[in-house]
């Protein structure tokens, strides 16, 4: 298919060129005229918050888990280890009397992470998801070294504080 | 084959350079070739001739020697084909960015990751790279790394499910051209 | 007794001192408040962040800008002589004001033929050799 | 009269104006600062002009120095010099002296012409009508020879410029 | 001229400098000499700062993918000239603010020191974008071309994270830079949200 | 009043001359020299309206003559400028003595 | 004021760092790495003769990224955010063409509607990848108000892409045998919506740019590409069609399902700047069509088919082209076993596109070297990866 | 003090409050167009509706430090704002706002505008050179050579209607289009006017010297701070001119649907007569992409001269059949 319509001002000569000249100018500034009356699509952000869409991906954020009033990870290493840029650690220990190992450090080093999603495909507990945070800025870049559990705890204060007690 | 690639394969047998042809579905090019380091031009101006186009050109550090990889391309017809040259004794292949101008950067690139020099490249300097790393090599694989020129191409047709379970291991027949 | 005109442009005279002052006073303003820190390459001449390759000084630009501002000249001063003749133009005889005027516009024309034709403002896409 | 001084002092301010203009224009090393210094004196002139009753003539003044022939020389130093060549332009005191001498004689000389000379004004002299129309229709009718010719002379200046400078090969002219 | 003689042109690069400020770990001395305003007033200069803050020119710099983010900054969705700083300045000379948008690697590294000693102070960074932060994604163990941070280079005023960051994470960048500037934090009461605006 | 004073006129015209000619030896370019003839056509140029006002019957006659001499110190400055730009392109040099050199 | 060390106004004593001789009218100018028209880092240094450009010589590397370095380094699945941040324009194509290879050269069936996915994600942003490219464009033409209009409609589609991948603009979308998120039926309707809309949208375009002669005067005949000299650089996409070469992966080669829909390849005629503007607002229309197609022959199924846990290479190589927004992208692969590929080279569409600049540029205008620039369409940090 | 020299000083005065107050004006409305061109609200949070954006960019611009470049002219570079900004007041002087409303009425008004607002193209010059930016060089030469070549159909369209009303007075050429305004009789002198005024003032389409996308910010790329805001009010000020002169030429000055005090209030019409012009002069600039240096000057040379020429001519013949 050919795209080379009549379009070019080529051999149109003295006059020609000025007619069609003018004609196209006139045409433009239509198009601008009218989209000067036609209202503004703008978000206007910190006064209109924009809908962000539940599947943005934010930095990684642990799930929490009504259940069991904490969140399901198993301490298992993988989302650490599938993480290309090393931006997870996690630790834990296990205590006494307990199957599983629990939490104890869930730290995030957000300033390296690509928001691949391997650390959440990979877990087998589902146990991390995207977080919403979409306008996050701050004075210093440990700012965005976040301790995921703290963040956790801080977003549902009351059920793990309860959580903590029943231990 | 079209016929357009068969001739191909026909004027580099005349320049004696032996084409084989593979298995696009698994390999995504048609033809291999692998070459002598002074053979490069010829097979270059022969491409030309033949209304292929350059891809790339690009480097792979294997042992024995450097590897400098070719791929030609056919805008009529459907053809690919890759052609490996190892690099002679002083690290070097003749280049064919007069041939091939868009090869000047593709050169000066590889050269910048390889330190591959090619004789005859017009401005062989640092592309990529600050004029302060011009030696930094970084493609160049650590030893542990290295593996041999063999360790990197597709078995040959003889004993192709023997070693290792690829589901395609039977469509995998390279036939010589 | 000075002439009236001269009155008029005292006027202007005055406007032009008080532009003056308006054009001084920000800058002291400025330099009394604003800060002045230099960095190691704060008084490097920009160019798109990159060290100058020479002073720009040294260039010489081509003749085309200069040719322009060389018909310019000449077609300025021309049409500059009109302006006393328009403002007459009412006040003299019909058939030779016109004759004169057209004869004078005429010769302008003359001017721009002979540079349209000498191909002074067709400028290349492309320059063939340099 | 307050009119009367301070249009005394803008006079002085124009003379001022003038020398130090002409004073910059032909002593700086710098052209730049010389076609600054041509500008200043000229905008002194069309000072001068307006007290010689031509407020016309003075607007033109700076209609063509300043904003054409200014401009021409300045593009005449863009295309012709560049620093490095100023640098070998510096003056030597000889020829200063010489110049200056030369300049003082013609200076002298002016000075006793001007003392001997003894100009009556002719009567109705500064009273008539220096107006643009008045001008327009003498350019017209008296001296409208000259006024053609003036045209032809700069479309002389013209076509010579441009057969000059043109060179329309080096241009790779399209058409 | 052919490609031979190029070659002796000297690339000029802080390259010494940069080295030693990469191995600093930290801006270090930039500035060379400052005498300060002739006039030290604390009023002035709160009037000052006020406007400086609502009069951000950023200056047209973009890096990397993050520079996408921040020309839609600039459009119609977003409109940062609601804040006075659509003015993007193609010179440092104009600009009050460096907006870090994406990869420096070692090549770039000396053009952003060289620009932002260009700009005139006051004058302020934004870091935008994991890469300016800290390499992002590219701070990896075989990295040998991306500097790990811009703050390792010049001074950096506001961080925004993200790969890339929302539109809205530079705009509130932004704002904490109104913040740090002046010294509150202005607020923004929310309007109900219209209606999805149509088009 | 001096600005009633057609000495005061004729002096500056004079001063005018006077520097246009030391420039005129002093400057050692080309665009030297065209400055310093243009402050001396000015001079010329003052010299005619001075007379003008305050000597001539037809107030009309100095300034045609000052406009003509504008007219002339233009069309001199175009020609002038692409003589420059000529011998610039001739012999990569405005220097007159060098083009003297070249010459020779 | 701060005064300079150089006081009296001459640089009699400054030494110009480059000893050009004075009867060469030439000088030097840098344009780049920070200018405005050099969408990004780009460097190109000028040698100039008045406003005619002499020799334009390109120096890459200040967007390097050592994405080639990082992949032999990396399993698949942590290199692939780099896929996404190369052409970070249209980052889809380069997500598809790595994972089709890891597919080509482990044999791995991917599900039918996984591929229809991939293909309707990656046109969309073909087409996000041209908005971008449009408004860029006239930007460098001195035209501000297409960028916003442009970026307008751009913003439509990111929203829909945002909505199935999470992020707006380097993408992670594509796994090796499927997609990481289905779709559904809003992301159907929005789509179509969309089409409807971008579809009224050309008219605009056309009134506002395409038919406005002063755009016409700036683009005609400049940067003229012969289809020889596209031959020799090895010019891809848009650029190469402009040239009247039919040359597009999608039909030459076809990999995912592009074979099962009907659209054109349009071509230019003369090759200049016109051409491969309208080459490219033709390629937003024949991408439309093929997402209307797309939605219709839409097929149910799983998004994501069997993959192994880890995936083993096996020793070979392999090469997998994509015909990305901006031309033919190429990954080839060479592997030595294990999971971590040997070596990854990817030949991407705007280095070759670039390389043409030298040639390209020889005496034009600065102005219409900043046109044909931008015609080409780069994506700096992609060419220097 | 004579009662003649407060008036003098209180026009000075009012002209360079004037000349501020433009700019902060149509800085204002430039953005708040191109905004709502674009659809996008525009200033909105510097004061309601952003209106005192201008006066905080204004007070930043003298906060901020003034860099003079090493290699540059310091006495020329600093020269240059002033030399741009001090005569573009001067034109305000003779300006008809109403029939009363005028500092100064010559009978030469016309030329004394133009002689004024050549100068800038000197301020230009001398700001290009002076910084030692090949950038800024760059922008000067293009600049220069695109002003002083719109300058002729400029003057040969304002001559096509001197020579119908043979006075330069300002108020004398209002006066004229006692029945109908010039643009009716003289439309192709209108049109040739503004095109020229547009390239005069260095505005878009004809923004060559500050294109952006070619030469970063043109002849003032070294300008930081005040030394910038000065080329910017001169640019202000240099449209209201240019725009004043079209409606005082064209469209009938202060002429309009009579107001009370009349000779006062002619001037809300004017003003809105010329704030339309320029809003003209925004709506072109934020529709058409830039022309290239040569068309610009083509254009110039091939269509403007010769049909203003011919328009002159034209009007001479017919001013006298008539
Ligand atoms: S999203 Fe990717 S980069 Fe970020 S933490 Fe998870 S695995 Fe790491
Ligand atoms: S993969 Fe999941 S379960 Fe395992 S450590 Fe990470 S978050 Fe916890
Ligand atoms: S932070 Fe992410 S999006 Fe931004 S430049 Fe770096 S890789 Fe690109």
């Amino acid at each position: 298919m050919n795209v080379s319509t009549d379009i070019r001002t080529e051999g149109k000569g003295y006059f020609g060129t000025l007619w069609y000249g003018a004609k196209s100018l006139l045409i433009g500034l239509k198009v601008t005229l009218t989209a000067l009356f036609k209202p503004i699509v703008t978000v206007q952000y910190p006064r209109e918050e924009c809908e962000i869409t539940p599947n943005y991906r934010g930095h990684v954020e642990l799930v929490y888990n009504p259940e069991t009033g904490g969140c399901d990870c198993i301490v298992c290493g993988m989302c650490a280890r599938a993480c290309p840029s090393d931006c997870i650690v996690v630790k834990g220990e296990k205590k006494e009397g307990e199957k599983k190992k629990s939490l104890t450090l869930f730290s995030l080093d957000f300033t390296k992470c690509s928001l691949c999603g391997s650390c959440v495909e990979t877990c087998p507990k589902g146990a991390l998801d995207y977080s919403q945070d979409y306008n996050i800025a701050g004075f210093t870049r440990e700012e965005f070294h976040y301790d995921l559990i703290e963040r956790l705890k801080r977003r549902h204060q009351q059920p793990l504080a309860a959580a903590a007690g029943g231990n | 084959m079209h016929p357009a690639t068969e001739k191909l394969v026909s004027d580099l047998q005349a320049l004696s350079i032996e084409a084989r042809s593979c298995d696009f579905a698994q390999r995504g090019y048609h033809l291999e070739i692998d070459l002598e380091a002074g053979q490069v031009r010829t097979l270059a101006e022969c491409m030309l001739k033949n209304d292929m186009y350059l891809v790339f050109v690009g480097g792979l550090h294997v042992q024995p020697a450097t590897e400098v990889i070719y791929q030609f391309a056919s805008f009529e017809h459907p053809c690919r084909v890759v052609a490996r040259a190892a690099v002679d004794g002083n690290n070097a292949v003749p280049t064919i960015s007069d041939i091939f101008q868009g090869a000047n950067w593709h050169e000066r690139e590889t050269r910048d990751f390889f330190g591959v020099i090619f004789t005859g490249h017009p401005y062989l300097k640092p592309l990529i790279l600050a004029e302060e790393d011009a030696d930094l090599k970084p493609l160049l694989k650590s030893d542990a790394d290295l593996k041999e020129s063999g360790a990197v191409r597709w078995a040959p047709p003889e004993e192709p499910a023997a070693e290792k379970k690829s589901p395609n291991a039977d469509d995998k027949k390279t036939e010589e051209g | 007794m000075p002439a009236p005109q001269v009155i008029d442009f005292v006027y202007v005279i005055v406007v032009l001192a008080g532009g003056i002052i308006a054009g001084f006073a920000p800058f002291v303003i400025s330099d009394i408040f604003r800060p002045r820190t230099i960095n190691r390459k704060t008084l490097l001449t920009y160019e798109c962040g990159m060290d100058p390759y020479g002073s720009a000084w040294d260039i010489r630009f081509g003749a085309a800008y200069y040719l322009y501002a060389l018909i310019f000249l000449a077609f300025d001063v021309d049409i500059l002589y009109l302006f006393p003749v328009a403002a007459a133009y009412d006040k003299v005889s019909g058939l030779q004001g016109v004759l004169e005027l057209v004869l004078f516009i005429g010769i302008l024309t003359l001017a721009v033929a002979y540079v349209w034709v000498k191909g002074v403002f067709t400028w290349a896409i492309k320059r063939e050799e340099i | 009269m307050a009119y009367g001084t301070l249009i005394e002092i803008f006079f002085y301010f124009f003379i001022i104006m003038i020398l130090f203009g002409s004073w910059l224009a032909v002593t700086s090393q710098i052209l730049m600062k010389a076609v600054m210094g041509l500008a200043m004196a000229m905008f002194g002139v069309a000072g001068l002009y307006l007290y010689l009753n031509s407020p016309f003539l003075a607007l033109m003044q700076i209609l063509i120095y300043v904003g054409a022939v200014c401009i021409m020389i300045v593009f005449g130093i863009m295309v012709g010099y560049t620093p490095k060549e100023l640098a070998a332009y510096a003056i030597e005191p000889k020829n200063t002296l010489l110049s200056l001498a030369a300049s003082l004689l013609t200076l002298g000389v002016i000075y006793l012409g001007l003392s001997k000379a003894q100009w009556q004004p002719s009567p109705g002299a500064g009273s008539g009508d220096f107006g643009i129309t008045n001008l327009g229709l003498n350019l017209m009718n008296r001296y409208g020879l000259a006024f053609e010719l003036i045209s032809v002379v700069l479309l002389i200046a013209i076509i010579g410029a441009v057969a000059i400078t043109w060179n329309g090969k080096r241009r790779g002219l399209s058409k | 001229m052919g490609d031979q003689e190029r070659g002796n042109l000297k690339v000029h690069s802080y390259a010494a400098e940069l080295k030693a400020r990469l191995e600093r770990g930290e801006p270090g001395d930039l500035v060379v000499r400052d005498p300060g305003p002739l006039v030290k007033s604390k009023i002035a200069d709160e009037i000052f700062n006020i406007c400086r803050a609502n009069s951000l020119w950023p200056m047209t710099f973009g890096l990397a993918c993050c520079a996408i983010e921040m020309m839609s900054l600039g459009m119609a969705r977003f409109d940062i000239s609601r804040f006075g700083s659509e003015v993007f300045r193609p010179s440092p000379r104009q600009s009050d603010l460096m907006i870090v948008a994406g990869t420096v690697n070692k090549k770039m590294a000396s053009a952003v020191m060289t620009l932002y000693d260009q700009m005139p102070s006051p004058k302020w960074v934004i870091a935008m974008g994991n890469c300016a932060i800290s390499g992002g994604p590219f701070a990896v163990g075989e990295n040998y071309n991306v500097v790990e941070g811009v703050d390792k280079l010049i001074p950096v005023d506001v961080y925004v994270p993200g790969c890339p960051p929302r539109p809205e994470g530079l705009l509130e960048g932004i704002l904490k830079l109104q913040e740090k500037i002046t010294g509150v934090r202005h607020p923004f009461p929310q309007r109900k949200i219209s209606d999805a605006p149509s088009y | 009043m001096i600005s009633l004073n057609l000495y005061s006129y004729l002096a500056v015209a004079g001063a005018l001359l006077c520097l246009g000619l030391y420039g005129l030896m002093q400057h050692r370019s080309l665009i030297g020299m065209l400055i310093s003839i243009e402050l001396i056509l000015n001079g010329a140029g003052l010299n005619f309206m001075a007379f003008n006002r305050f000597l001539a019957p037809d107030p009309t006659v100095g300034q045609i003559f000052a406009l003509f001499i504008m007219g002339l110190a233009a069309a001199e400055a175009a020609i002038a400028v692409s003589l420059i730009f000529a011998v610039y392109r001739k012999y990569k040099t405005s220097d007159p003595e060098r083009i003297n050199d070249l010459r020779g | 004021m701060e005064t300079a060390t150089v006081t009296n106004g001459a640089s009699i004593e400054l030494e110009p760092a480059v000893d050009i001789p004075s009867s060469c009218n030439h000088y030097y100018l840098n344009m780049g790495p920070q200018h405005p028209s050099t969408h990004g880092v780009l460097r190109v240094l000028l040698e100039m003769d008045g406003e005619y450009v002499v020799e334009a010589q390109p120096v890459l590397g200040y967007g390097h990224r050592m994405h080639e370095k990082m992949a032999e380094h990396k399993t698949w699945m942590a290199f692939m955010p780099n896929t996404g941040r190369m052409d970070y324009a249209a980052a889809l194509p380069y997500n598809h063409g790595y994972v089709s290879l890891f597919e080509r050269l482990c044999g791995i069936e991917v599900p039918a509607r996984a591929e229809y996915i991939r293909v309707i994600t990656s046109e969309l942003n073909r087409i996000v990848s041209h908005h971008l490219w449009l408004g860029a464009f006239l930007l460098d033409l001195g035209a501000f108000t297409p960028i916003l209009y442009t970026f307008d409609d751009r913003e439509q589609v990111l929203d829909i892409l945002e909505d199935v991948t999470g992020s707006r603009l380097t993408y992670c979308y594509y796994r090796v045998g499927g997609v990481c998120k289905d779709i559904d039926d809003k992301f159907v309707e929005r789509t179509r919506a969309f089409i409807k809309r971008q579809r009224e949208r050309f008219k605009v375009y056309n009134e506002l740019v395409t038919g406005n002669i002063i755009f016409l005067k700036r683009v005609e005949g400049v940067g003229i590409i012969t289809p020889e000299m596209a031959r020799r650089y090895g010019v891809t996409g848009p650029v190469l069609r402009g040239s009247g070469i039919a040359y597009d992966i999608r039909k030459a080669e076809p990999y995912s399902v592009y074979d099962k829909f009907d659209f054109e390849i349009p071509v230019g005629k003369t090759g200049d700047s016109l051409d491969r503007y309208l080459v490219r607002l033709e390629e937003m229309e024949q991408s439309l069509r093929i997402i209307e197609q797309a939605l219709d022959q839409l097929p149910e199924g799983p998004y994501l088919g069997k993959v192994p846990k880890k995936l083993k290479l096996p020793t070979g190589d392999s090469s997998f082209a994509v015909e990305a927004a901006r031309g033919e992208l190429t990954y080839y692969l060479v592997s030595g076993g294990g999971d971590i590929p040997y070596r990854l080279k990817i030949r991407v569409p705007s280095y070759s596109n670039l390389s043409v600049l030298p040639e390209l540029g020889k005496g034009l205008l600065i102005a219409d070297l900043v046109a044909a620039m931008g015609s080409l369409d780069l994506v700096i940090p992609e060419i220097d990866r | 003090m004579p009662p003649e020299l407060l008036r003098m000083i209180i026009t000075a005065v009012l002209v360079v409050a004037f000349v501020f107050l433009n700019a902060m004006i149509l800085g204002y409305m430039e953005r708040k167009v191109s905004a709502h061109i674009q659809r996008r609200p525009g200033l909105m949070e510097v004061g309601p509706h952003g209106v005192l954006q201008l006066i905080v960019d204004g007070l930043k611009l003298i906060g901020k430090q003034l860099v003079v470049p090493e290699g540059a002219s310091p006495f020329l570079f600093r020269l240059a704002p002033l030399l741009s900004f001090v005569p573009c007041v001067l034109p305000f002087v003779v300006i008809p706002f109403s029939r009363k409303l005028q500092a100064v009425s010559m009978d030469v008004s016309l030329i004394y505008i133009l002689a004024m607002t050549s100068i800038n193209v000197i301020a230009i010059l001398v700001a290009g050179w002076a910084s030692n930016n090949k950038y800024s060089l760059f922008g000067t030469f293009r600049s220069v050579a695109q002003a002083v070549s719109y300058e002729i159909p400029m003057l040969l369209s304002l001559l096509s209607v001197i020579l119908i009303t043979s006075t330069f007075s300002l108020k004398g050429i209002i006066e004229a289009q006692k029945y109908y305004w010039f643009i009716l009789i003289q439309p192709v002198a209108f049109i040739i006017y503004f095109i020229s005024g547009l390239a005069e003032t260095n505005r878009a389409p004809f923004d060559m010297p500050e294109a952006e996308s070619e030469l970063t910010a043109g002849f003032h790329t070294e300008y930081s701070g005040m030394g910038f805001s000065f080329f910017f009010l001169a640019e202000y000020a240099n449209m209201f001119t240019v725009c004043s002169i079209a409606t005082i030429l064209f469209l009938g000055g202060w002429k309009g649907i009579p107001l009370p005090l009349g000779d006062y209030t002619g001037i809300v019409w004017f003003l809105l007569k010329v704030y339309g012009l320029l809003f003209v002069m925004i709506w072109v600039r934020w529709t058409y992409p830039r022309v290239r240096f040569d068309q610009l000057m083509t254009f110039c040379w091939k269509y403007l001269i010769p049909f203003s020429l011919a328009n002159l001519l034209i009007t001479a013949v017919v001013v006298k059949i008539i």
